[in-house]
C-alpha cells in the first residue's frame, strides 16, 4: 500500500501532542487549585449552629471583652466555649423572651448542652496552645479574623502548616504588644518599623528553630 | 538443648560472660522448631471466613483510600460545652485528685490524672509514706480494669436481670429468716480487710447476728500471721545496711514494697561524695527481682530455708521462742561455710542489718527471723514489730477450709463473697466450687462476671476503686482515703455499700458510710488520735475531712507513729484468730513444687488486662503465659526444654505445664505461677483449650498452700509456644551492662570507662550542632534498678501505647517504648543478674533521622529525637538503622479504635497512632512542652525536676532522672557527672542522651575474693 | 514550465548500496543541495556523501544535562537549606556530600530527554504524512530492503527532465514522480 | 572487562547465519508480531503469568487492606522479602541498558541481535522493582507523593541525605531513560511494522508510534547521534542506580550493611543476575521461534562468559566481606559474618555460595558454555542466588546487630511468597506480550550485519565498525 495517512494528519498529530502536555498541565493545576480553595480547607464558610450566635453583635456592638466567655484562653491550650451558663447571665435578663434564643433557655432549664459546630478546627496530631498564643503577643484577630465584624462566625485563616509556619518563621511581623492581643481593632503602627523585632526580644520569643521544631506542634 | 555444652561454653568463656536465654546458648533446639515451623502462617487469616468476607468487603474501600486518602476533606467536628461550667475545671488542663487502689486489702496510695472528669492515668501519691510518688505495674493498670468492656454490669440472679432493689428485699428476707438462728446460717467470705469503715460495718453485722460467721481467703495473700497484737514486721531498709531475706521478695511483694524498694535503694545509692553501700544476703527459693538484685544470693529448696534460718540464728545466739521440730537442713559443707560467713557479717552490723522473713514461709520462719532481729539489736531501728492493719487477722486458708466445712455440713444457707473469685482461686482439696452448690443463696459482689459469678446465684456488679469511697490502709497502717474519680459506668456498688445492706440501718450510700466514719472518729477521738500536720489544729471536722482527702490520707494513722491496730469489736471472726498455721508436711521425697503468684497477672484476678498481660514477666521476659520453672540441672536430667509441656502429679491431683528453664532455681524444686487458666476472665484473659490445664490451682492444697514435696513430673511430649520479648540473654561481650564491685570501682573509678572503647570526636567529619537553651537528658542507676517493670506500664498509660497480644509479640512486635533489658552473668546454677531500661537514646547524631525520606524524625532545638507520626510513611529504615533497636512499628492496626469503653482512657496530649507508622519514646515530650509552655507563661525558666517523665515517675526505685544537661545544677548533670556513667554503644558516636550509671555490687569480700581488674573486660 | 500537475521531486531507486552511495556523492558533487537518500538502516558512506552532520542535537543534550546538574543541587540545597532547614541527625544544613547523588541523577534524565526531544523535534516528527510515500515502491520496501535518493523540487538547479535524465544515469533501477 | 572476554577470541563466529538477505532477516522477525498463528509454549507460559499476576492484585489488595502486619517483617528485621525482591529486580533489570549501552559503545556488534527484548526485560524488571519502594511502605498512600518534592501546603519537603529518596530519583531517572532508550531504538522498526502490516487499522497504529519515520539519511545521522549519546548516559547511570541501591545499606550503621565495598560488589551482582535472567529468556525465545540464526551459539557463550566473570567479581566481594569481618577487628563485624556463616540462617549462606561461587565455575569448560540446557538451568540457579545474596544481607544482618536483647528471628509467611511470585507473574506476563506485539530483535540493527549491508570500495577495512555503528 502507499500513503496510509492524509496530508493532514502531520498537523493534527502535533496539535494533539500539544494538547496532552496542555491537558496535564490544567489538570495539575486545577487539582492544585482545589487542594487550596475554601472548599478543602472550609475558609471562609459558614456552618450552621445550633443559635446564630452574632460576634459582630456582642464583640463589635456590645464590646464584651473575648475572654468574658472564652474564659480559659490565658490558662490552657483550649480557649473554653462558655457554658450555656455564661449566656444566661445576660439573657435572663434581657431579650428574656426572645424565640431565637429559645435552645440557650432550653439548655439551661433541662440541663442539656448545646452542640456546637467547630468552626476553626486544626487535625487531631496538632497541638495548638492558645494561652502562650496570647501570652507571645498573637492577636485574635491574627488568626480569627476581625470576629467583631462577623455576624456569623467563620473561619478566615486557611489553617495549613505553611500558614502556621509563616509566623513560627518571622513572628516579628506578625506580634503585636501583650495589652492589645484582645483588641480587635489594633493596627500595626506605620511609625514603628522596629516594633515587631523588639516585642520578640522582649518577650523572649523561641528561636525559630525552636518555634519549626517539630515536636513543637506534633507529638 | 545441650546444657552441658553451655556448662563448658560458660567455663571456656574468660572473664564474665553474660548470657540471657538458654535458647540462645544453644539456639540449636529453639531454631530446628522454628525453622521447622511450617509456612504459612499468616495463611489462616485467609482461611478464616471472617478475615476473607471482610477482604472482599473492604477491598474497594481500601483501594479507594489508597488512591485519595490524602486529599479527603477533614470531617466536621461537634463542640459541647457544659451547661454549667464546674470552676475549678479547666478544658484542656488535667486535675489531679489523691485516691488510693486497693491491692490485697491493702491501700496502694495514687494520685489520678483526670480530663474533664474522666481518669487517664494512675501515679503514685507523692506525699504519702507508702508510695512517695511511685507505684508498681497492678496499681498503674487498674486504669484498664476501670475502663474494661468485660467488666460485671448489671444485678442478675440465676441469669435474670435484677436492680439492687430486689437484692435488698432478697436480703431481708433471708435476714429475718435467720433472724431466730442468731444468723447461724449467714456467712461472709472476704479478702483481707484493712479498711476501719469497712470492718466497723462487718463488727455491725456480727453483733447483729451474733452466729454469723466470717471467713476471709486470698490465695496470694501472705501466710496470715498469727494474731498476737504486735508481730507485725515493719522494716526500715533506709537504714539497714546488711539485708538478710529468708525467701522473702521484698521488692515486688507485699503492701509495703513500694516504700521498701525506695529505702533500699537509697541506701544503696553511691553519689561521688558517698561511697559506701548497702549489702543484701538472699537466701530463697524461687529466683526473684529480690534475689536478682542480691550481693550473695543461696538457692535452696524453700523448705530448707527454716533450716537455713535456724543454723543461723544458732550462729548469731538467738533463740526463737516456740523451738518446734529441728527442721532437716540441708548437707552441702559450702552452705555452712555461706552461712558462718553471713553470721559474722551480720555480727560486724549488729543494729545496722535485719532479717527479713518470705511472706510465703510459715510461722516458725517468721519467729526464728524475730528472734534474729532481736538478737542483732534490730529492732526498733531498721525493723519495727507493730500492730496489725488487718481487722481480725486469721490463717486465711484455714479459714476457707472451714467454710468448705460448714457448707459441706449444710451449715450455711446464706453466702456472701465480696470478690475473690474462691471458685477459680480455692484449693482444690476444698472442692469449693461443688460445696457452694449445697448452699441455698449465694450472692456474689465482683469486678467481673468470673467463674464464681458463674455459679453463683446473685451477680452484684462491683464498682472499681476510682469509682467508690473507701478508706483502706497502707502497710504502715496509715488510714488512706479513695474517692470516686467518676461516677460508676455501670450499676456497681462498692463493698461498703454491700455490706451496708445487711445491717440493720439497711441501705446507705459509700461516702456517708465513710465520711460518718471519719467524721465521727475525728470528734469522738475514741480509737483514733488524728493530730494535723501542720501546727495548728484542724478548725473542725469538715476542714479534717477535706484536708484529708486533699491530702489523700488520715494524718497520724500510720501503726509506726502509734496509731492503733484496726478496730473489730464483734463477738466473732468465726475463727479463732490465735489458731496456728498448719504445720508443713513433712518431706515425701520427690519433686518440691512451689506455688507462687504470677508476677504479672497476680492471683489471677488481672487476667483480663492486656497491659499486665503484656508485661514481661521479671527474668524470663515471658507475656501472656505462665510456666513452670525448673532448674538447668533438671532439665539435664529430665531432658526437657522451653516449651516442653510436662504434667505435673502432686497428692493426686495432676495439672499440665510448660516448662522454661530458670538459672538459678533450685535444682530439686519447680515453680508453678497460679493464675492462668481462667475459663471466664473475660475477652482478653479467657485462656484456650490448651492453656486451661495450665493451672496450678488444681494441684494447690489448703495444708501446704505455698510449697510441698512429693511432686511427680512428666513429660508429655507435647511443647506449647511460650513467647518471650528477648529471645537472646547474652551480651556478646558488648557490655550494654557495665559491671563492678564497690571495691574495684573505689579503688579505680575508671574501671567502668575502660570496659568498651570510646568514640574519639575528632573523628567526625561534621561539627557539632549547638544547642543553647534546654538539652534534656536522661540518666538511668543501674545500681538502683530492680527491674520490676513499673516503668513500662507507667509508658504504657501514659503514651496511649497498645496492646498487641501473644501472636504479634510471638513476631518480635511488642510495642513497649521502654523495655527492660535482663541479663543473667557467671554461673549457670546461681548467676547474677542485671537489669536495663532501655528507652530511645535521643542520640544527638540519630542515625534513624539521616535515612527518613520524608524527614518525619527529626531534632528538635532542644535535642530531642522527634517522631512526627502524621508525617510517618513507615519505611522502617528508622528502625532498621536504630542501634538500640527501640523503635516500634504499627505493622497492623494495633490501636483499638472500636471498643467504645476504651476511648476516655486515652491520653488527649499523645496522639492515637494509627496502622503504618512508626513509634518510640519521646521523652515524654507533651509533659515537656507543657512544661515550656507554664514557664513561658509565668515569664521563667523551666525548674530542675519540673518535668518529671512517665517512667520516673512511677520509679520505685528512683532509678531514673531527667533534666536539663545545659544547667549545671541539675540533678541529672550532677548525676551524669560520675564516673560510672556511660554510654551504650558509644563507639558508634551515636551521642546517646539517655547514659546509665554502671551496676555496681558490693560482695563480701570473705564469700567473694577480688577478680583481677580487667577481668570484668568484656572484650 | 508547462501546466503538468505539481511535483514534490523525483525518486530514483538503487539496487545496491555502492551504487547509491556513488549516486548520492555524485548528486551532491553536481551541486545538488535539496537531495536526501532513503535506507532501512543507516549507511556512514552517505552521511559523507551528503556532507550531513548535524551537530545541534549534541550541542542540546550538552545543555541539558548543564541545566539538570544545576536544578538538582539546587533543589536539594534550596530544600535543606533556605526552604525549611531541620537538624538532621546532628548533620549541617548544607550536607553536600548526600546532594550528589541527586543532582547526578537528574543531570542524566534531564539530558536524556533532551536528546529525544531535539531528535523528534529536528526530523520534523511525528510527520506520519510525507509526499514520499506517494511512491509505491518507496512506501513498500524504504522500511525493507528498498534504496532510495530522492531529489526535491524546489532544489535550485532541479529540472524534471534534465534530474531525470541524471539520475537514471546514476544507475538507478528506476526514477518515479513524487507527488506533493 | 567484559570487552577483553569477548575480543580475545580470534577469530569471531558471524553473528548471524550466512544467507541471509535484508529481507529475509525482516520477514523472519517481523512475521513473529505479523503472522496469524503462534507457538502454544506461549499461550501456556503467558497464562501462567497472567495467574500469578492475579495473585499479586490479591497479595497488594490485602496488603492495603491489613498493612505490612500481613507479612513476616518485625523489629529487628523492619526489612524482609519486600527489600530483597526490590533489589533482586533493579539487578535484573541491569542487564538490557548494559547490553545496549556498554557493549554499544564498546563496540561489540553481537549485542545486536539480543539488545531489544534484554531493554524490554529492563523496563519490565524495572516496573516490578519499583512496586516495592512503595507497597513496603506502612502508609503507601502517602509515600506515593511524599517521596516526591512538590510544592505542598505544609511546607514540608523530601529529606535529601536520606538514600531512599535517592533510590527515588535513580530507579524513576532508570525507568525513564530506558523507555526513551528503548522506544527509539524502536522507531525505525515500526515504521517496517507499518509499511509492512495488511492490516490498515494496524498500519495506522505502527504508523503513529512510528512518528512517520521514512528512513531519511539526514534523519538516520540524527539518529544516531542521540542513540550514542544516550548510550553514552545510559553507562553511568546504570552503574549509579545499583550504587545507589547499594547506599540503602553502605549508608546505614547495620553491621553488615555498612560496607565501603557494596558500590562495585552490587553492581558487578546486578550484571550477573541480570545476564542471568537474559539467558533464562533467550534461550526459550530462541527454541520456540527458532531464531538460532539470530541468536547463535556465539550470543550465548558470550553471554556465558560475562556470567562467569561477573560471577568471579561478586564471590570477590562475598571474600572481602568475609576478610573486612576478620580484619576490621571490630567485634560487631566479625560477629556478623561469624553469624551469616554459622546462625540459624547459615544455610542459606552457603546455599547463595554454592549458587552464585560453584556453579557458575562450570563455565570455564566450553562444553558447559555452549549447552543450552546447562546455561538454561545454571541461570536459574545464579537467580536464585542472587536472591539469597539479598536475604542474607538484609535479613541475616538485621536480625542480629547490636544489642543482643533485641535479636530476633524472622520467618516469611504466605503473604510475603504470594506477592514475590506475584511479581514474577507481572514480569512473565509483560515479556510475553512484548514479544508477541513488537519485534524482540531489533530489524533495522540486523539489517547492517547482512554482508549485502556493506559498501564495496577502499573503505572495506573499516567495515565492521561501520556495521558496529550500524549497530546503534
Amino acid at each position: 500500500m502507499s500513503q496510509i495517512f492524509h496530508r493532514h494528519s502531520n498537523i493534527y498529530s502535533r496539535l494533539s501532542i500539544l494538547g496532552v502536555v496542555l491537558f496535564a498541565l490544567t489538570l495539575a493545576g486545577v487539582v492544585a487549585m482545589l487542594h487550596l480553595s475554601g472548599y478543602n480547607t472550609r475558609q471562609n464558610d459558614y456552618v450552621e449552629q445550633p443559635i446564630q450566635f452574632s460576634h459582630a453583635h456582642h464583640v463589635g456592638g456590645m464590646g464584651i471583652d473575648c475572654r468574658y466567655c472564652h474564659t480559659t484562653v490565658e490558662e490552657s491550650s483550649f480557649a473554653n466555649i462558655p457554658p450555656t451558663k455564661t449566656c444566661m447571665n445576660c439573657h435572663s435578663q434581657i431579650w428574656t423572651g426572645a424565640p431565637i434564643l429559645e435552645p440557650v433557655r432550653a439548655s439551661f432549664r433541662d440541663n442539656t448542652p448545646l452542640t456546637w459546630t467547630r468552626v476553626h478546627d486544626l487535625p487531631d496530631f496538632v497541638y495548638f496552645n492558645h494561652s502562650i498564643h496570647v501570652k507571645q503577643g498573637v492577636g485574635c484577630a491574627t488568626c480569627h479574623g476581625p470576629v467583631d465584624k462577623m455576624p456569623l462566625m467563620y473561619q478566615q485563616a486557611p489553617l495549613t502548616m505553611s500558614w502556621c509556619l509563616d509566623c513560627h518563621r518571622n513572628p516579628a511581623r506578625y506580634i503585636r504588644p501583650r495589652d492589645q492581643v484582645f483588641n480587635m481593632a489594633w493596627e500595626r503602627p506605620a511609625d514603628d518599623p522596629e516594633l515587631g523585632a523588639r516585642l520578640v526580644r522582649d518577650y523572649n520569643i523561641g528561636s525559630v528553630e525552636q518555634l519549626t521544631s517539630c515536636s513543637t506542634c506534633h507529638r | 538443648m545441650d546444657l552441658s555444652a553451655i556448662r563448658s561454653r560458660l567455663a571456656s568463656a574468660e572473664g564474665r560472660l553474660y548470657w540471657r536465654s538458654l535458647g540462645e546458648l544453644t539456639d540449636s533446639a529453639q531454631f530446628r522448631e522454628y525453622l521447622h515451623r511450617e509456612f504459612p502462617e499468616q495463611a489462616s487469616e485467609w482461611n478464616d471466613p471472617k478475615g476473607r468476607r471482610e477482604f472482599l468487603k473492604l477491598m474497594s474501600a481500601s483501594l479507594a483510600l489508597a488512591g485519595v486518602g490524602a486529599c479527603t476533606r477533614q470531617p466536621q467536628e461537634q463542640i459541647v460545652p457544659y451547661v454549667r461550667q464546674p470552676e475549678d475545671v479547666v478544658p484542656g488542663r488535667p486535675l489531679f485528685y489523691a485516691s488510693a487502689v486497693i491491692h490485697g486489702g491493702y491501700a496502694q496510695p495514687v494520685l489520678v490524672e483526670s480530663h474533664l472528669g474522666r481518669p487517664t492515668k494512675i501515679e503514685g501519691n507523692p506525699e504519702h509514706p507508702a508510695s512517695l510518688g511511685a507505684a508498681d505495674s497492678f496499681t498503674q493498670a487498674e486504669i484498664l480494669n476501670l475502663y474494661d468492656p468485660d467488666r460485671a454490669k448489671i444485678v442478675t440472679n440465676r441469669g435474670e436481670v435484677r436492680s439492687w432493689g430486689h437484692f435488698l428485699t432478697a436480703v431481708q428476707s433471708a435476714l429475718t429468716a435467720q433472724a431466730p438462728r442468731g444468723g447461724a446460717g449467714l456467712r461472709f467470705l472476704t479478702g483481707a480487710i484493712t479498711s476501719p469503715s469497712l470492718a466497723a460495718l462487718m463488727a455491725e453485722i456480727l453483733r447483729a447476728h451474733p452466729q454469723a460467721k466470717w471467713h476471709q481467703f486470698d490465695p496470694a495473700g501472705r501466710q496470715g500471721q498469727t494474731g498476737d497484737a504486735n508481730a507485725r514486721p515493719i522494716y526500715h531498709f533506709d537504714r539497714a545496711d546488711l539485708v538478710v531475706t529468708l525467701d522473702a521478695d521484698f521488692i515486688t511483694c507485699g503492701p509495703g514494697s513500694l516504700r521498701y524498694q525506695r529505702d533500699f535503694s537509697t541506701r544503696r545509692r553511691l553519689t561521688d561524695d558517698r561511697k559506701q553501700m548497702n549489702r543484701l544476703y538472699a537466701i530463697e527459693s524461687t529466683p526473684t527481682l529480690t534475689g536478682a538484685k542480691a550481693d550473695h544470693r543461696l538457692p535452696v529448696r524453700a523448705a530448707d530455708v527454716e533450716g537455713i534460718a535456724r543454723e543461723l540464728s544458732a550462729l548469731l545466739g538467738a533463740v526463737p521462742q516456740g523451738e518446734g521440730a529441728s527442721v532437716p537442713r540441708p548437707g552441702e559443707p559450702d552452705i555452712a561455710g555461706w552461712v558462718a560467713a553471713l553470721a559474722r557479717d551480720l555480727q560486724a552490723h549488729r543494729g545496722r542489718s535485719v532479717v527479713v522473713p518470705g511472706d510465703f514461709q510459715p510461722a516458725a520462719v517468721h519467729q526464728i527471723a524475730r528472734s534474729m532481729n532481736e538478737a542483732l539489736g534490730n529492732v526498733g531501728t531498721t525493723v519495727t514489730y507493730a500492730a496489725q492493719v488487718e481487722a481480725a487477722p486469721t490463717d486465711r486458708h484455714a479459714s476457707l477450709a472451714e467454710l468448705a466445712r460448714a457448707m459441706d455440713a449444710g451449715e450455711v444457707q446464706v453466702l456472701m463473697i465480696l470478690g475473690g473469685n474462691p471458685v477459680f482461686s480455692a484449693p482444690v482439696d476444698l472442692k469449693f466450687s461443688e460445696k457452694m452448690a449445697k448452699v441455698g443463696l449465694v450472692a456474689y459482689h465482683s469486678l467481673y462476671v468470673d467463674e464464681t459469678a458463674h455459679l453463683s446465684h446473685w451477680n452484684l456488679p462491683a464498682a472499681h476503686a476510682l469509682e467508690s469511697w473507701n478508706d483502706a490502709r497502707a502497710y504502715d497502717g496509715t488510714v488512706t482515703l479513695t474517692q470516686p474519680l467518676i461516677a460508676p459506668m455501670y450499676e456497681g456498688r462498692s463493698p461498703h455499700e454491700v455490706l451496708a445492706l445487711f445491717t440493720p440501718q439497711g441501705d446507705r450510700r459509700g461516702m456517708q458510710i465513710v465520711k460518718d466514719y471519719w467524721t465521727a472518729a475525728y470528734s469522738s477521738g475514741a480509737q483514733w488520735t488524728i493530730t494535723s500536720p501542720d501546727d495548728e489544729p484542724f478548725a473542725n471536722a469538715d476542714a479534717f475531712w477535706k484536708r484529708a482527702l486533699h491530702d489523700g490520707f488520715v494524718p497520724g494513722t500510720a501503726v509506726t507513729a502509734g496509731g492503733p491496730a484496726t478496730p473489730f469489736d464483734a463477738p466473732s471472726s468465726g475463727l479463732d484468730p490465735s489458731r496456728p498455721a498448719p504445720p508443713v508436711t513433712g518431706d515425701q521425697g520427690g519433686l518440691e513444687i512451689i506455688f507462687r503468684p504470677d508476677p504479672t497477672i497476680w492471683d489471677g484476678s488481672y487476667a483480663n488486662n492486656g497491659w499486665l498481660q503484656e508485661l514481661p514477666k521479671p527474668l524470663t521476659k515471658l507475656t501472656w503465659d505462665t510456666s513452670a520453672w525448673i532448674s538447668p540441672r533438671l532439665a539435664e536430667d529430665r531432658g526437657l526444654h522451653n516449651g516442653d509441656v510436662v504434667e505435673l502429679r502432686y497428692r493426686g491431683n495432676a495439672a499440665k505445664m510448660p516448662v522454661w528453664i530458670v538459672p538459678g532455681h533450685p535444682p530439686q524444686s519447680v515453680t508453678v505461677f497460679f493464675g492462668y487458666g481462667r475459663t471466664r476472665a473475660g475477652r482478653v484473659g479467657n485462656a484456650d483449650e490448651t492453656a486451661r490445664q495450665f493451672n496450678p490451682y488444681l494441684l494447690r492444697t489448703s495444708d501446704a498452700p505455698w510449697f510441698g514435696s512429693g511432686l511427680e513430673m512428666a513429660r508429655t511430649g507435647e511443647r506449647y509456644l511460650l513467647v518471650t520479648t528477648q529471645e537472646h540473654h547474652a551480651m556478646e561481650g558488648r557490655v550494654p551492662v557495665r559491671v563492678a564491685t564497690l571495691e574495684e570501682y573505689t579503688k579505680e573509678p575508671a574501671v567502668i570507662a575502660h570496659q568498651a572503647h570510646a568514640f574519639p570526636k575528632t573523628l567526625t567529619l561534621y561539627p557539632d550542632h549547638v544547642y543553647d537553651g534546654y538539652k534534656w537528658g536522661m540518666a538511668i542507676d543501674l545500681t538502683s534498678c530492680t527491674g520490676c517493670g513499673a516503668c513500662t506500664t507507667a509508658c504504657v498509660a501514659e503514651n496511649n501505647i497498645p496492646v498487641v497480644g501473644k501472636e504479634q509479640v510471638s513476631r518480635g512486635r511488642e510495642m513497649h517504648w521502654i523495655r527492660v533489658d535482663h541479663y543473667f552473668a557467671g554461673d549457670l546454677d546461681n548467676p547474677e543478674s542485671y537489669h536495663q531500661p532501655v528507652p530511645c537514646m535521643q542520640c544527638e547524631s540519630a542515625p534513624c533521622e539521616v535515612v527518613c525520606p520524608v524527614a518525619a524524625t527529626t531534632h528538635s532545638s532542644e535535642g530531642l529525637n522527634d517522631m512526627v507520626y502524621n508525617r510517618c510513611v513507615g519505611t522502617r529504615y528508622c528502625s532498621n538503622n536504630c542501634p538500640y533497636k527501640v523503635r516500634r512499628f504499627n505493622f497492623l492496626e494495633y490501636a483499638d479504635w472500636y471498643t467504645t469503653t476504651l476511648e476516655p482512657l486515652r491520653n488527649p496530649d499523645v496522639t492515637v497512632r494509627s496502622r503504618g507508622i512508626m513509634e518510640k519514646c519521646t521523652y515524654c515530650v507533651q509533659r515537656i512542652n507543657q512544661a515550656r509552655i507554664d514557664a513561658k507563661r509565668e515569664e521563667r525558666k523551666i525548674r530542675d525536676g519540673e518535668i518529671v517523665t512517665a517512667c520516673q515517675a512511677t520509679c520505685p526505685a528512683d532509678a531514673i532522672v531527667f533534666g536539663d544537661l545545659n544547667d549545671p545544677n541539675s540533678r541529672v548533670t550532677q548525676v551524669k557527672a560520675q564516673q560510672r556513667n556511660y554510654g551504650v554503644l558509644e563507639d558508634l558516636n551515636t551521642r546517646p542522651r539517655t547514659s546509665y550509671l554502671a551496676a555496681i555490687r558490693n560482695p563480701n569480700p570473705e564469700l567473694e575474693p577480688a577478680r583481677p581488674a580487667g577481668q570484668t573486660e568484656q572484650h | 514550465m508547462n501546466a503538468q500537475k505539481p511535483l514534490y521531486g523525483l525518486m530514483a531507486e538503487f539496487n545496491d548500496v555502492t551504487t547509491l552511495v556513488d549516486a548520492a556523492k555524485r548528486t551532491h558533487a553536481d551541486g545538488y543541495r535539496k537531495v536526501d537518500a532513503f535506507s532501512p538502516f543507516p549507511i556512514h558512506e552517505l552521511f559523507e556523501a551528503l556532507e550531513l552532520d548535524d551537530k545541534r542535537v549534541s550541542r542540546a543534550v550538552l545543555l541539558g544535562g548543564i541545566a539538570g546538574c544545576v536544578a538538582g543541587f539546587g533543589l536539594c540545597y534550596w530544600v535543606s537549606v533556605i526552604a525549611y532547614p531541620l537538624n538532621i541527625g546532628g548533620r549541617p544544613f548544607n550536607s553536600w556530600p548526600s546532594f550528589i547523588p541527586v543532582t547526578f541523577e537528574v543531570t542524566i534524565l534531564l539530558a536524556s530527554i533532551t536528546a529525544v526531544l531535539t531528535l523528534i523535534v529536528l526530523n520534523g516528527f511525528p510527520a506520519p504524512y510525507h509526499p514520499v510515500f506517494n511512491v509505491k515502491r518507496f512506501a513498500e520496501h524504504a522500511s525493507q530492503d528498498g534504496l532510495f535518493l530522492a531529489i526535491e523540487a524546489d532544489d535550485p538547479k532541479f529540472d524534471r527532465e534534465k534530474t531525470r535524465a541524471f539520475l537514471q544515469k546514476l544507475g538507478a533501477r528506476e526514477v518515479s514522480d513524487i507527488e506533493p | 572487562m567484559d570487552s577483553n572476554t569477548v575480543t580475545h577470541y580470534p577469530p569471531p563466529p558471524p553473528v548471524i547465519e550466512p544467507g541471509h538477505t535484508f529481507e529475509s532477516v525482516t520477514e523472519k522477525i517481523s512475521r513473529i508480531v505479523l503472522g496469524p498463528s503462534h507457538p502454544v509454549g506461549w499461550f501456556i507460559t503467558l497464562g501462567i503469568g497472567f495467574l500469578l499476576l492475579n495473585v499479586l492484585m490479591v497479595s497488594v489488595g490485602y496488603l492495603l487492606l491489613k498493612g505490612i502486619g500481613i507479612w513476616g517483617n518485625n523489629i529487628p528485621v523492619g526489612w524482609a522479602f519486600d527489600i530483597i525482591n526490590f533489589v533482586w529486580w533493579i539487578g535484573i533489570g541491569h542487564a538490557g541498558t548494559l547490553i545496549s549501552a556498554i557493549l554499544l559503545l564498546l563496540k561489540q556488534d553481537w549485542r545486536t541481535s539480543i539488545n531489544r527484548f534484554a531493554e524490554a526485560m529492563t523496563l519490565f524488571a524495572v516496573a516490578c522493582a519499583a512496586m516495592f519502594p512503595l507497597i513496603h511502605t506502612g502508609r503507601p498512600w502517602l509515600a506515593a507523593y511524599w517521596l516526591f518534592p512538590y510544592p505542598n501546603t505544609m511546607g514540608v519537603w523530601p529529606q535529601f541525605r536520606s538514600p531512599l529518596v535517592w533510590d527515588v530519583f535513580a530507579v524513576g531517572t532508570y525507568a525513564t531513560v530506558s523507555a526513551l532508550f528503548w522506544y527509539t531504538g524502536l522507531i525505525p522498526d515500526l515504521a517496517s511494522l507499518r509499511d509492512r502490516t495488511k492490516n490498515t487499522h494496524l498500519a495506522r497504529l505502527f504508523g503513529a508510534m512510528a512518528l512517520g519515520w521514512r528512513g531519511s539519511a539526514r534523519h538516520w545521522q540524527r539518529y544516531e547521534k542521540a542513540y550514542l549519546l544516550l548510550a553514552g548516559m545510559s553507562t553511568p547511570l546504570v552503574l549509579s542506580v545499583h550504587t545507589v541501591v547499594s547506599f540503602d545499606f553502605a549508608v546505614g550503621i547495620v553491621p553488615g550493611w555498612h560496607a565501603t565495598i557494596f558500590p562495585p560488589y552490587f553492581v558487578a551482582g546486578a550484571i550477573y543476575a541480570g545476564f542471568a535472567m537474559v539467558l533464562t529468556l533467550a534461550i526459550p525465545f530462541r527454541k520456540m521461534y527458532g531464531l538460532e540464526d539470530f541468536i547463535t551459539m556465539r550470543h550465548l557463550e558470550n553471554m556465558a562468559k560475562v556470567t562467569l566473570v561477573t560471577g568471579l567479581i561478586v564471590v570477590y566481594g562475598y571474600t572481602m566481606e568475609a576478610f573486612y569481618g576478620w580484619y576490621s577487628a571490630n567485634q560487631y563485624e566479625q560477629f556478623m559474618i561469624y553469624n551469616r556463616m554459622t546462625g540459624p540462617y547459615g544455610w542459606t549462606y552457603w546455599m547463595l555460595i554454592f549458587c552464585n561461587g560453584v556453579v557458575p565455575q562450570t563455565l570455564w569448560i566450553k562444553r558447559f558454555r555452549t549447552n543450552t540446557t546447562w546455561l538454561f538451568v545454571m541461570a536459574l540457579i545464579v537467580s536464585v542466588g542472587m536472591w539469597l545474596e539479598r536475604f542474607v544481607i538484609i535479613v541475616t544482618s538485621l536480625h542480629r546487630d547490636f544489642l543482643p536483647s533485641s535479636w530476633d528471628m524472622y520467618y516469611p509467611t504466605f503473604w510475603d511468597f504470594s506477592t514475590f511470585f506475584g511479581t514474577i507473574g507481572l514480569f512473565v506476563t509483560l515479556m510475553f506480550l512484548f514479544v508477541r506485539l513488537l519485534p524482540m530483535i531489533s530489524i533495522f540493527e540486523m539489517r547492517t550485519l547482512v554482508p549485502a549491508a556493506r559498501v564495496k570500495g577502499p573503505k572495506d577495512p573499516t567495515a565492521d565498525i561501520d556495521v558496529t555503528f550500524g549497530g546503534g
